[in-house]
């Protein structure tokens, strides 16, 4: 019996993805970095590296360190800026037709607003994934992602500022991330994604330093997979637009059940890093499952978790 | 596209050369063809999730029959389980990455410093030089903890036509003493030196310091903490000499620089 | 040259514990469990699985998952209750010499208080530990620890029905820690212990299920160590009571950077399943680090952190 | 106290039953002279911290020099790591766990039923029983997917004295069905017979079935995960008959259990 190909499409907001599989920011740089190892134009979407303003330097090193089934990282924001983003970067994903979502950060509400206005309307740009993650310099460092007011401020002044499928990416390391979720999406948010990374530590007993220069770090990779598939569910539940999950997503049974828990699509982040073909892999792996199980198309399989 | 990755590399061989250090002979015609001196590749340590990530390691030795060598020293967890890898076990590595080494075909003489594992990169290094058809002077100078751990290597050298000078930690071998002690006693003074060294910082920066005072040009193999070793996670930055907050990626814009664009402190 | 034995003791409220090398509860039953592998008396403390007023059957099965250098847990809080526990299990503990901690939980501020007051004066105890994680029955089933008012209500009220030391046990599923800790501080509090486990979730791809019965559980073992060194190092510079360190311990080496955080004592909790003998194999392993160190006592390493 | 813990146990032989079951003989003398039938180790399968907990097997086989036997069937990440453990290799085990199967000395008549892995605590279970001094009479009905995979544990059982009525899944030896097929062919029925039974839970399930319709007696070895295996996590709760929401612990109070201890559904 011949059976279809499944149907692997999603969408958020006004935009289409051919597949849920896309690459989470910051670990896959740019996109060309992966060229000769994946098919860009065949993933659902590549976010870049987060872009600011203005390039920033990032933090000193050591920046990461290698955790039980995890990784720290304290790169620091470190980016090109808004500029050489659009000269240097963006032609190569658009000449290899990659459906682009740029993760957008900044210091203040303005920071964002003025990226996302620079970035408003320039071809090649799918969506835009606004991460709250970062401290905001005007209220004394604490992250926009951590207050639902703050939170929703951003998402309606980036709103207001472009006419991009807008993402806004939550951290996790908040009491209640359906709260927050919520919040933006009152806010105007075409789509949440989660989680950034769980905020840790690691000291070297020897010297008695930690072992970041920053001190504390993101970790993420499969540890942090159980929690980020709580958090999914969780928001899967309190919102109505599209939810795009991440967190130590490894191999094609962890993405399928994160959309199982209601997430409409999936960022693949370290991973990458040990595998970097991982990302065509996971697609391979979940059309699989869909023909196995006999599913039509996508929508079938998300949120489909039997309790 | 055929990558390395598309299935795990056979070991075919594996060799103890001391205490602690091993040399493991892998299936990778991919990388065998590509690899250019100084570049490295990327092995993943154990079929679980934990150790995470992949480690870097100099290539070593490449074979026409399309393997490759790395050379490596237990120092942790990952390490510890690529010494006990055994023949007929597959391991997944990908590469080549990085800026190796540049060298001139011409007008200058070639010393290469190695300390340690910083030999690896070394002895492909010198068999690439002397394949290209240079016509200087070329020298190895090579520094290890004792006798033991570079016995095997130093006949490597020897086997390339390169008489290579030995330096120990405890005078079991060679000199007693550091290899940069080799230095002046090995390199002319008035002519002129490439010097090629890969090692622990505080012997480069030994090099690099007499290489300034001399005037000669010299390229170092720096090592970082590594996740992707492709220039996409950004966590292998070290600082540029002439802003100490600016930064350049050691996987990507390395793991060779020119001494100049390295901090030395 | 001689050196003398270090200095291992370490002291919450007025208890004086042998060395900073405690269970944690509910990963070392009630103690006699490890009577074959462990010399109960050489702990520092043996924190006894959490104990309610009634007894408590717990969760239905499946209760635990296996995750990525991790387990999640949904045991609900079973346990053979006060009177059984005293009759029962303390005896046991009490003849093998061993420092008590009773981990004690509730539904409500009365619940807390009524068995903090039951348990006061019986011999054998050396303090109690309140498990605030516990869901509020009365509040809509928020935990008590994660809101910094009702964590602190609970912990005075506590106080006030017993004179034994009190730590308060945080969980790490919150924005943050510190104001917490600092609440119960306020409280009356004696010390805080954290982290307990992280909410976390798993899926069976295949049936579309949860894995656990209770669809979410805790998070605990190495995988959570990062963040449980983060919160202890943040609350160790918060709070002026000792911390108690908790969350992935499972060698001496990561004892030992919980000290170094900050942390006066630590337990150690899902090793003790990988290997039941790791308790005592921690403290073999601190008293050489600090005899390697030339430390002559446990207090030259607690909070050493160099930043 | 000397325990298995103090340090990891030598494995001395790997056997390959059939796809993918493996057989592997362990030093551990100490568990071999404590081990009773129908009791478990817990095995640590990996190096590192993933996967993180131990697994819970069955004691196969004692052996006077000291050694134990486990059987396993590759299921996931764990008996895969298992299976491919070479002679010479090092694992933790601990043990003996749990309680086992209670037998009479006599009065009864006896009937081994197990199914796929199951059957592995069978083989100690039959040789305890046989040197018990048991005079009764003692029958074993094994089931399997293929006569492949029992075959060599078939001359096992023979080699015993005991010659096993085979049932398997595809008919390629033994009984064409189901291994509860068996039981009404070779026990007496106007007999007293006990039935001690491990195997998959549906299985035991219809085990359980003909022993109350016949009335008798019957013992059954429970499977759940575990964390700890000596009942300090409560993570292998199963529910009680008289109240599902009242528990026992299958590492603990079990993994042998009267059937009518069982929630059957
Ligand atoms: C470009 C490059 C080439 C290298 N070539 C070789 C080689 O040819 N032979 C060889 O033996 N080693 C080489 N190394 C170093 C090698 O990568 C590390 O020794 C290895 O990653 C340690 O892994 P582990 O799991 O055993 O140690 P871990 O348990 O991870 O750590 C043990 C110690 O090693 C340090 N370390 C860990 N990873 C690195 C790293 N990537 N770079 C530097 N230090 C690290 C840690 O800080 C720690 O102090 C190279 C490193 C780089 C960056
Ligand atoms: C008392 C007892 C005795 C056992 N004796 C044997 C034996 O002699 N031979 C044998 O081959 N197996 C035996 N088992 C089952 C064995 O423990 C599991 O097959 C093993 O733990 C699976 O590990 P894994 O890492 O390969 O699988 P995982 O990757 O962890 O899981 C694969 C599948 O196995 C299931 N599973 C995992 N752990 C267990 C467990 N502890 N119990 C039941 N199912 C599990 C999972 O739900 C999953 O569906 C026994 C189990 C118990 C409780
Ligand atoms: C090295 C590194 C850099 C990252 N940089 C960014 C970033 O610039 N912007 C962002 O929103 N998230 C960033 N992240 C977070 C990831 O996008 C992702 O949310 C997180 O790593 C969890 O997914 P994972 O477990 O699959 O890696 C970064 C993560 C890593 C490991
Ligand atoms: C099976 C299990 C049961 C637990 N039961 C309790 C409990 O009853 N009370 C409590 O305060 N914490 C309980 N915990 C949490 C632990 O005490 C500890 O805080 C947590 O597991 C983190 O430490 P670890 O990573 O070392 O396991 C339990 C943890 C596990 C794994
Ligand atoms: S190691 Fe990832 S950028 Fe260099
Ligand atoms: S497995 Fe831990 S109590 Fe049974």
């Amino acid at each position: 019996m011949a059976i279809e190909q499944p149907d692997l499409r999603v969408k958020i907001g006004g935009l289409t993805l051919r597949n849920p599989v896309m690459t989470a920011s910051g670990t896959f740089g740019y996109g060309e970095e992966f060229a000769s190892y994946v098919n860009l134009h065949r993933l659902g979407a590549v976010v870049v590296k987060g872009i600011s303003l203005k390039p920033r330097p990032g933090n000193p090193p050591p920046r990461i360190v290698e955790t039980p089934c995890g990784m720290l990282n304290a790169i620091g924001l470190e980016n090109v800026g808004a500029d050489r983003f659009l000269t240097e970067k963006l032609p190569y994903l658009t000449k290899a037709k990659a459906t682009v979502v740029v993760n957008v950060l900044g210091d203040s509400i303005d920071d964002y607003q003025n990226l996302a206005a620079k970035l408003d309307g320039t071809p090649g740009i799918g969506a835009l994934e606004i991460n709250i993650s970062c401290p905001n310099v005007k209220k004394g460092g604490v992250a926009f992602g951590t207050d639902p007011l703050m939170a929703e401020k951003v998402t309606a002044a980036v709103r207001k500022a472009t006419t991009l499928p807008l993402i806004v990416k939550l951290t996790p390391n908040v009491t209640d991330i359906a709260t927050i979720a919520k919040a933006v999406e009152a806010g105007g948010a075409d789509a949440v994604s989660l989680i950034n990374t769980l905020l840790g530590m690691a000291i070297d007993s020897k010297t008695r330093r930690p072992k970041l220069a920053n001190v504390v770090g993101g970790l993420s990779g499969p540890a942090v997979k159980p929690v980020a598939l709580r958090m999914v569910w969780q928001v899967a539940k309190a919102v109505k637009i599209p939810v795009v999950g991440i967190g130590g997503i490894s191999n094609a049974e962890d993405a399928i059940e994160f959309l199982i828990a209601g997430a409409t699509a999936i960022e693949i982040g370290t991973a990458n890093f040990v595998n970097p073909r991982v990302t065509e892999e996971i697609l391979v792996g979940i059309t699989e499952y869909l023909e196995e199980n006999q599913l039509e198309s996508i929508q079938e399989l998300i949120g489909s978790l039997v309790i | 596209m055929e990558h390395s990755l598309t299935r795990p590399s056979e070991v075919v061989r594996t060799e103890a050369l001391g205490r602690d250090i091993y040399r493991l002979t892998l299936v990778a015609p991919q990388i065998a063809e590509d690899a250019r001196p100084g570049q490295f590749v990327m092995v993943q340590t154990a079929a679980g999730k934990d150790p995470l990530l992949r480690r870097p390691f100099s290539i070593h030795q490449i074979a026409g029959n399309g393997t490759v060598q790395i050379l490596l020293k237990v120092v942790g967890r990952g390490t510890r389980l690529l010494a006990e890898t055994k023949q007929g076990d597959f391991i997944s590595v990908f590469g080549p990455l990085g800026k190796g080494f540049s060298i001139p075909k011409a007008g200058q003489n070639i010393c290469m410093v190695g300390g340690g594992m910083g030999i690896a990169p070394l002895l492909f290094l010198g068999k690439w030089i002397l394949r290209s058809g240079f016509d200087g002077k070329l020298i190895a100078l090579l520094g290890a903890r004792c006798g033991d751990e570079i016995t095997t290597l130093k006949e490597d050298f020897i086997h390339l036509g390169l008489h290579p000078m030995i330096a120990t930690d405890d005078g079991s071998a060679g000199h007693h003493g550091l290899v940069t002690d080799l230095m002046p006693r090995n390199m002319t003074p008035d002519e002129e030196w490439l010097v090629l060294t890969c090692g622990p910082y505080p012997m480069m920066r030994g090099v690099a310091k007499i290489c300034k005072q001399k005037n000669w040009s010299c390229q170092v193999s720096m090592e970082t903490m590594m996740a992707c070793g492709m220039g996409a996670c950004l966590g292998c930055a070290i600082s540029k000499p002439n802003d100490l907050h600016s930064y350049q990626h050691v996987c990507k814009d390395g793991p060779v620089f020119e001494m100049s664009d390295i901090v030395w402190r």
